[in-house]
C-alpha cells in the first residue's frame, strides 16, 4: 500500500480526518511548530481542550446552505454531539457559520456581526456562495464573491449546499485548528479548504474509492 | 383583544429586528416601532438575499434555469423546479409544431416526489413556527421526517436539498428499483409520527391560546393583499391551483382543499395564526393520500426507452428545446407556498428574454407592514413563522 | 402520632453563638471548651455554609446543566454531548505530577495510563454521557475576552452575575439537609427564603439596564415584572404551609411531617389537604417563572429578544448567569420537597434511619433532599422542553386572575378545614377553638377534608369545560381522534 | 370534505374586452406572437379602467395576481423598442375568468398611474418594477427601491444595463477572475490571451 504512486496532495492513509491536506496550507511557519511554541504550557493545552470541545457557532443562516445547518443541528448529524449549540446573540459565539449567499446588501453587516463577537473567535464559510459567489457569481449583479472580502475566513467547506458531513468535517479541521490555539502562541490564520481541489470532494467515499483517497 | 396601534404609553422605540435574527427565516429585517411590548408600526426591509434569479434567467440558456429555480424556493425545490418546467412545456405546446407530450410515467414521479416535497416543507414552516412560539422540540421532530424524505430524494437524483430534478418533458432519472416500497414504508410511519406531533404541539392549550385570534386576515383581505397558497385558503377562499386550474395529471386525482373555519375555538377567528397553522397540517394530510394515489397510478417503466408515452420518463425535447416558439406565456402551479406564476417571455432564439417569477412568500411579506399593527412584540414571531415566509422567494 | 420534640436548643444544645446547633457546635470544638471567640465562630459559619454550598449545591447545578442537554436530547430524539469527556483534565493532571519529565515522555505515559482497562473504561464512560462538557464550557469561557459595551453602564453591568448568584445561593441557608444540618436555624426560615431569592430581581434589571442595549433593556423589564407579580403566589402558598403548621421554621415544619411506621408518606404535607397539593402544584409553578424557566421564559426568550437581558454578556459572566438560573431551580426544588413533601425524611420508614448513629443518618438526610431536588430538577426539564413559551399578558393574566385567587382560595379552605376538624398543628396558642369545642374526627375528618373540595373542584372544572367548547373536529381527526 | 364543484360565470377575453372598452374606448386587443390576448391600455385611464374591473359585478376581477414589467429594447421586430412593457395579470376568484392589461411606457419619460389604491397588493410589486425596471408609479405611497441597496445605480432588468465593477468600495470580481462579455460590465479588461492556471491550487 506504501509503495503504490499516490496521487499528488493526498494524505498517506492512517492520518487523523482532521489534518488539512498538505496541498492546501502553505509550508509550515518556523514559529508555528508544536516544540516551538514559546509560551507551551500544560495549561494552555488544557484551555484548549475546553475551546475544542465547546464551540457555541452564531445562529446566522441565509440562503439554503442555511437549510443544511439546521439538519446538522437536527436529530441525525446532531452538531451537539460535538458541543455545539447555536447562540443567536454574537457576544456568546465563537463561531461565524456563514452558511448561504452574502449579497452586497448583505455584506456590511457579516462584518458588523464578525466584530460584535468576542475573541478568540473563527468564521468558517460554507457553501460556494460564501466562498466565492458559487453558482451566481457570473451572472448576479448583487451577490459578493466570496466572503473574505469583509471577515477572515479560517475554514472553507466546498458544496452548494455541502452535506451535513461536510460540515462536520470542517468542523473537525477546525477543531483541528482550535486544539493548536494558544493563548500567547502564534494564530495560524492560513485558510484550510476541506477536501481541497486536488482531494476528491466530499467527506464520505464511496466504497470504490482510489486507493490514495484521505480516509 | 384588539389593541389600537399606538401603544398605550405612547412613547416610541424603534427596535431591529434582523437581519440576522433568531426568528426571521433568513435574512428578514424588520423595524419595529414599538413601546417595548406592543407594536406600533413594523417596516419590513427586503433584499438582503437579492440573488437576481431573473436577471440570470436572461443570461442562461432554457435548461440551465433550472438548477436556479430550486434556489428561488429551496424548502421546496421540487415544486419549484415543476413550476417552471410546466411553464416552458406550455410555451412549447403554444406552437402546435413544437408540442411536448410528458410520459404518463413522468407525470406520476412529478406528483410524487412535489407531494413528497410539500410535506418536508410543511414539516419545516410548521416546526419553525413552533420553535418562534418557544416550543423547540416539535421543530426537531418535523426535521426528523425531513431527512426520511431527503434520504429518498437523495437516491432519486443525488441531492437533499437543491435536486434539479425535474426537467422540461419529464424527470432527469427513473425512479430507483424499490423507491415505491421505500415512500409507502415512509408513508405508513410518516402518518403515526404526525399524530404524535400534534398531540405534541397542536392540541397544546398554550400554544392555540398563543396564537388564536392573533393577525386574522379575513377573506376579501386575502385576495386583494394577494395571498396565496395555506395562507390564503386559511382565510376562507376555496381555491387551489391543482384542483381549479389543473397541470399535468392533477385533474385525474380528486385534490380536496382544507379550508381555515376558525380551528382555535372561541377565541380563534378565521384565518388567524393558528387557522394557517392547522390548514398546513391537513394539507400534509392530503399530500399523503396524493403521494398514495400517485403510486397506485405509476405504469410499469418501459425498459430502455426513456420517451416511451406511458412507461418512460422523458419526452424527446433536446431539438426543441434549443429554440422555443417566439411569444410569452403565464402559467401557475401550487408550491407548498402558494400559487408560483411564470411568466415566460421567448424571442424564439437560445436564451429566454425574460423570466419572470412570482412567489407566495413575496405578497405574504408584503401583508406584513398591514396586519402586524397592534400587537405584541412576541406576537411578530408567530406571525412571521405563521406565513411560512422564505426569504430567497421574497427576495429572488 | 407522635411528634419528635425538634426543638433548638432544647435537646442540650451547647451554648454557642446563637446560629443554630451546627455552628455552634462547630465553633464551640473549635474554641476547645472556653465561649467561642469572633474567630472561631467565623470560622465555624464560613464551614458550616461554605461547605453545603460546594459539595451539595455547586456540583449539582453543574451535573443539571449536563443533564439538561441530555435530557433535551433524549426528548428531541438525537444524542445530546457525547464528545467532551476527561482526557483533558487527565492528561492536565498527567503533566502536572510528570512535571519534571519532558512533554513527549509525558506524552507516552499519558497514553499508557489511559490505555489501561479500567481508566480507558472510565475515559469512555465519562465521554459518552458527556461528563466533560460542562468543564469544557466553563474552561472555554474562561479563556474568552471580556466585553463590556461603550454605552454600557459599567458598575452595574459588572455587579449583575455577582448579585445572581447570590439571589440564588442565599436562600439555601435555612433548608436543612439533616436533622441538624441547616445553615442557619432561624425560626423565621420559610420568610428568609422567600425575601433572599428576592435579590435575583434586581440582579435581572441591572443585566437589562447596564447592558445598554434595547435587546436587554426589554428583557430586564420584562423580568422585573413577572419576578414581582410571581412573588406573591409563592408569599401565598407559603403562607398556607405555616397556617398549616403554625411554624415558620422549616426545621420545625419538616419534623411535623414524621409519621410513625412504614409509610411516612402520609405525613407529608402534600398530602395532608388538596388545598395544600393545590398550594403546591401552584409553589411549584410560580418556582418555574422565578427562576424563569419555560413556559415563563419571556425573560430571556431567544426567538423574540434574541437573548433578553443576558444579550450583551459573553464568557464567565454570562456563565454565573446560567450558573443562578440552575441554582434558582435546585432552590425552588428544594423549598417544595421541604414544605409539602418531607424535606429529608424518606418516604417509606423514617424511624428505621432516625435510629442510626449521627454519622450515617446525616448523610442519608442529605441524599434524600438531594434526590428530591433532582426530581424536582429534572420535571423543570421535562417540561421546558415540551411546552411553547406564554407571552406577557397570558403570563400576567395567568398569575393575577388564576394564581393569586386560587391560592387566597386555598388559604380560605384550610382555614375553615383548621378550624372544624382540627388539623395536625403543633400547639400554636393563637386563634385556636377552644379544646372542648374541638371535635377529634380522626380520619373521618380527614376524608371529608378531602371529599369536599374535590368535588366542589370538579364542578368548577366541568362548567368551564362546557364553557370553553368543545375541540374543533379537525383537529380532533389530526390528533389520531375521530374525524 | 369532498366539496362540489361549484359553478362559475367564466366569461371568454373577447366580452371582457368589449365590457372594458364600454369605460375606456382607448384599449385595444391585441395578441402576443404566439396568440396570448391582451389589452392594450393607455396609461392615462388605467386607474378608472382598473376601479371599473375590480367593481363591476359580471367582470369582479378581486385579484391582482402579477405586476411585473419587461424592456423591449431588445425583441426582435417589437412595434415599440424604445418602451418597457408594464403587465398587470387579472384574477377573478368568484367567476374564475383572468385578463391580462399591458401598458407601454417610454424608456425616458418612465411614469405609469400606480393601482396600488385599488389592489393592496400592487403596493410590493411596483415598488419590484420601480426598483429593477426603472418604472416609476406617481401616487404610489412609499416608492423605493426593494431588493436593491437605496444607493444602487441603474435599473438591472434593462436590456443595457452594465453591471458594476464595485459596491462600497468593495471589488464584485476576485482577483484572477474574468468571464467573456456577457452580460457588459463597468471597465472591462480586454479578454487576455490564457489566464496561466495556479500551480497546486485551484482558482
Amino acid at each position: 500500500m506504501a509503495d503504490t504512486p499516490q496521487p499528488p496532495g493526498t494524505l498517506p492513509p492512517g492520518t487523523p480526518p482532521g489534518t488539512p491536506p498538505p496541498g492546501s496550507a502553505p509550508a509550515e511557519r518556523p514559529g508555528n511548530r508544536e516544540d516551538q511554541q514559546i509560551h507551551l504550557t500544560a495549561v494552555d493545552e488544557f484551555l484548549a481542550w475546553g475551546k475544542e470541545n465547546s464551540l457555541f457557532y452564531l445562529l446566522f443562516a441565509t440562503a439554503c446552505c442555511g437549510i443544511e445547518l439546521m439538519q446538522a443541528g437536527g436529530p441525525r448529524y446532531d452538531l451537539d454531539r460535538l458541543g455545539m449549540i447555536p447562540r443567536a446573540t454574537p457576544r456568546q459565539a465563537d463561531l461565524m457559520i456563514v452558511a448561504g449567499t452574502i449579497t452586497h446588501k448583505m455584506a456590511g453587516r457579516v462584518r458588523t456581526l464578525w466584530e460584535q463577537m468576542t475573541e478568540p473567535r473563527w468564521v468558517v464559510s460554507m457553501g460556494s456562495c460564501a466562498n466565492s459567489g458559487g453558482p451566481f457569481s457570473k451572472w448576479s449583479y448583487s451577490v459578493l464573491n466570496g466572503i473574505d472580502k469583509y471577515v477572515p475566513v479560517d475554514i472553507y467547506i466546498p458544496g452548494c449546499p455541502p452535506r451535513p458531513e461536510a460540515l462536520i468535517d470542517g468542523v473537525m479541521a477546525l477543531r483541528a485548528r482550535v486544539r493548536r490555539y494558544r493563548t500567547l502562541g502564534e494564530r495560524d490564520r492560513e485558510p484550510l479548504v476541506v477536501g481541497g481541489a486536488d482531494a476528491p470532494f466530499g467527506c464520505h467515499f464511496p466504497k470504490d474509492a482510489p486507493p490514495g483517497a484521505r480516509s | 383583544m384588539t389593541v389600537e396601534a399606538t401603544t398605550p404609553s405612547g412613547e416610541r422605540m424603534t427596535l431591529n429586528m434582523g437581519p440576522q435574527h433568531p426568528a426571521t427565516h433568513g435574512v428578514l429585517r424588520i423595524v419595529v416601532e414599538s413601546d417595548g411590548e406592543i407594536v406600533a408600526s413594523c417596516t419590513p426591509d427586503h433584499g438582503y438575499l437579492h440573488r437576481s434569479i431573473e436577471k440570470i434567467g436572461e443570461c442562461v440558456e432554457w435548461p440551465m434555469v433550472v438548477p436556479y429555480t430550486d434556489r428561488v424556493d429551496y424548502v421546496c425545490a421540487m415544486n419549484a423546479n415543476l413550476a417552471y418546467c410546466v411553464a416552458v412545456e406550455k410555451l412549447l405546446n403554444t406552437d402546435p409544431a413544437a408540442a411536448v407530450q410528458v410520459p404518463l410515467r413522468a407525470e406520476c414521479i412529478r406528483v410524487l416526489v412535489a407531494e413528497l416535497n410539500r410535506i418536508s416543507s410543511h414539516m419545516v414552516a410548521v416546526g419553525a413556527m413552533a420553535m418562534d412560539t418557544g416550543a423547540v422540540t416539535p421543530f426537531l421532530h418535523g426535521i426528523a421526517q425531513r431527512e426520511l424524505v431527503n434520504d429518498i430524494f437523495e437516491k432519486l437524483c443525488g441531492q437533499r436539498l437543491t435536486y434539479n430534478y425535474v426537467t422540461v418533458g419529464g424527470v432527469a432519472f427513473d425512479l430507483y428499483p424499490d423507491a415505491a416500497a421505500e415512500i409507502a414504508r415512509f408513508l405508513d410511519q410518516f402518518e403515526i409520527e404526525m399524530r404524535r406531533f400534534n398531540k405534541l404541539i397542536t392540541a397544546n392549550a398554550i400554544f392555540r391560546d398563543r396564537c388564536a385570534g392573533v393577525a386574522a386576515v379575513s377573506a376579501a383581505e386575502a385576495i386583494a393583499w394577494g395571498l396565496v397558497g395555506p395562507n390564503l385558503r386559511a382565510s376562507g377562499v376555496d381555491y387551489d391551483v391543482r384542483r381549479d386550474d389543473p397541470y399535468g395529471i392533477y385533474e385525474r386525482l380528486q385534490v380536496r382543499v382544507p379550508v381555515g373555519q376558525g380551528f382555535a375555538g372561541r377565541r380563534g377567528k378565521v384565518g388567524d395564526c393558528y387557522d394557517r397553522f392547522v390548514v398546513r397540517l391537513l394539507e400534509v394530510q392530503e399530500s399523503v393520500r396524493l403521494c398514495r394515489a400517485a403510486l397506485a397510478m405509476l405504469p410499469p417503466p418501459a425498459d430502455g426507452k426513456p420517451a416511451d408515452p406511458v412507461g418512460g420518463f422523458q419526452a424527446d425535447v433536446k431539438k426543441l428545446l434549443l429554440r422555443p416558439p417566439k411569444g410569452e406565456v403565464h402559467c401557475r402551479t401550487e408550491s407548498a407556498r402558494g400559487e408560483m406564476g411564470y411568466y415566460l417571455v421567448s424571442d424564439g432564439t437560445k436564451v429566454p428574454y425574460r423570466v419572470r417569477v412570482r412567489t407566495g412568500s413575496f405578497s405574504a411579506a408584503g401583508i406584513f407592514h398591514h396586519v402586524m399593527r397592534g400587537i405584541f412584540l412576541a406576537d411578530v414571531v408567530a406571525v412571521i413563522g405563521s406565513f411560512d415566509v422564505v426569504v430567497p422567494e421574497i427576495d429572488r | 402520632m407522635t411528634v419528635i420534640a425538634i426543638g433548638t436548643a432544647a435537646d442540650g444544645a451547647p451554648a454557642g453563638p446563637g446560629f443554630g446547633y451546627t455552628v455552634d457546635t462547630l465553633a464551640a470544638w473549635l474554641a476547645g471548651g472556653q465561649a467561642p471567640g469572633a474567630f472561631a465562630t467565623g470560622v465555624a459559619i464560613v464551614v458550616a455554609w461554605v461547605v453545603p454550598m460546594l459539595v451539595l449545591v455547586f456540583p449539582l447545578a453543574a451535573l443539571g446543566q449536563i443533564a439538561e442537554r441530555k435530557i433535551a436530547a433524549a426528548i428531541q430524539r438525537r444524542e445530546g454531548p457525547n464528545s467532551a469527556g476527561l482526557d483533558g483534565p487527565l492528561r492536565l493532571l498527567c503533566r502536572a505530577v510528570l512535571f519534571f519529565l519532558p512533554r513527549p515522555r509525558q506524552d507516552r505515559v499519558f497514553e499508557r495510563l489511559s490505555a489501561l482497562p479500567v481508566v480507558r473504561t472510565v475515559l469512555a464512560t465519562a465521554r459518552r454521557i458527556g461528563l466533560g462538557q460542562l468543564l469544557a464550557d466553563g474552561v472555554k469561557m474562561l479563556g474568552k475576552e471580556d466585553i463590556v459595551p461603550a454605552d454600557a453602564d459599567g458598575v452595574v453591568f459588572r455587579m449583575a452575575p455577582y448579585l445572581a448568584m447570590v439571589g440564588a445561593f442565599l436562600p439555601f441557608c435555612v433548608v436543612p439537609f439533616g436533622h441538624h444540618l441547616v445553615m442557619l436555624e432561624s425560626p423565621v426560615g420559610a420568610l428568609f427564603a422567600i425575601a433572599a431569592s428576592g435579590i435575583t430581581v434586581l440582579a435581572l434589571k441591572m443585566a437589562g439596564w447596564g447592558s445598554g442595549s434595547k435587546w436587554s433593556l426589554l428583557g430586564g423589564m420584562r423580568a422585573v415584572a413577572q419576578l414581582i407579580s410571581y412573588e406573591i403566589p409563592v408569599g401565598l402558598a407559603v403562607a398556607g404551609v405555616v397556617l398549616w403548621c403554625g411554624t415558620m421554621d422549616l426545621h420545625a415544619i419538616v419534623g411535623q411531617q414524621y409519621r410513625d411506621g412504614a409509610l411516612t408518606l402520609l405525613g407529608w404535607n402534600a398530602l395532608q389537604s388538596p388545598f395544600l397539593l393545590l398550594l403546591a402544584c401552584i409553589l411549584f409553578f410560580a418556582g418555574l417563572a422565578e427562576c424563569q424557566r419555560t413556559p415563563f421564559d419571556m425573560a430571556e426568550a431567544e426567538s423574540e429578544l434574541v437573548s433578553g437581558f443576558n444579550t450583551e454578556y459573553s464568557g464567565l459572566r454570562w456563565g454565573m448567569f446560567a450558573m443562578a438560573e440552575y441554582t434558582e431551580m435546585l432552590l425552588v426544588s428544594a423549598l417544595v420537597a421541604t414544605l409539602f413533601f418531607g424535606g429529608y425524611q424518606s418516604p417509606l420508614g423514617e424511624q428505621w434511619i432516625v435510629a442510626l448513629p449521627v454519622w450515617l443518618s446525616v448523610p442519608i438526610h442529605a441524599v434524600l433532599l438531594l434526590l428530591k431536588m433532582l426530581a424536582g430538577f429534572g420535571l423543570m426539564m421535562w417540561i421546558r422542553w415540551t411546552l411553547p413559551r406564554f407571552r406577557v399578558d397570558q403570563v400576567m393574566r395567568l398569575c393575577w386572575l388564576s394564581l393569586v385567587p386560587l391560592c387566597l382560595l386555598a388559604l380560605l379552605g384550610l382555614a375553615a378545614q383548621l378550624l372544624c376538624a382540627g388539623g395536625a398543628t403543633l400547639g400554636v396558642p393563637y386563634g385556636r377553638l377552644p379544646a372542648r369545642l374541638q371535635p377529634d374526627l380522626g380520619m373521618v375528618g380527614h376524608l371529608v377534608g378531602w371529599a369536599v373540595p374535590l368535588l366542589l373542584g370538579g364542578v368548577v372544572v366541568r362548567a368551564a369545560r362546557r364553557r370553553h367548547g368543545q375541540m374543533h373536529p379537525a383537529l380532533r381527526q389530526l390528533t389520531g381522534g375521530a374525524p | 370534505m369532498t366539496q362540489a364543484a361549484p359553478q362559475f360565470a367564466t366569461l371568454p377575453f373577447a366580452t371582457l374586452a368589449d365590457r372594458a372598452r364600454t369605460v375606456c374606448a382607448a384599449a385595444t386587443s391585441r395578441t402576443t406572437d404566439n396568440g396570448q390576448p391582451f389589452l392594450l391600455v393607455p396609461a392615462a385611464d388605467l386607474p378608472a379602467l382598473a376601479q371599473f374591473l375590480r367593481d363591476d359585478a359580471a367582470l369582479r376581477f378581486d385579484a391582482l395576481m402579477d405586476l411585473t414589467g419587461f424592456d423591449l429594447l431588445k425583441y426582435p421586430k417589437a412595434e415599440t423598442p424604445n418602451a418597457i412593457a408594464v403587465l398587470y395579470l387579472l384574477f377573478s376568484y368568484r367567476h374564475r375568468h383572468r385578463l391580462q392589461l399591458r401598458v407601454l411606457a417610454p424608456r425616458e419619460l418612465c411614469t405609469v398611474p400606480t393601482v396600488s389604491a385599488i389592489w393592496p397588493a400592487a403596493l410590493y410589486f411596483e415598488r419590484e418594477v420601480f426598483d429593477l425596471l426603472g418604472v416609476t408609479f406617481t401616487g404610489h405611497p412609499s416608492l423605493q427601491r426593494i431588493m436593491n441597496p437605496t444607493d444602487w445605480e441603474g435599473h438591472p432588468l434593462r436590456k443595457d444595463y452594465v453591471y458594476p465593477d464595485a459596491y462600497h468600495g468593495v471589488a464584485h470580481l476576485r482577483e484572477g477572475q474574468h468571464f467573456e462579455t456577457n452580460p457588459p460590465r463597468a471597465g472591462d479588461p480586454p479578454p487576455p490571451a490564457a489566464a496561466p492556471k495556479p500551480p497546486g491550487g485551484h482558482a
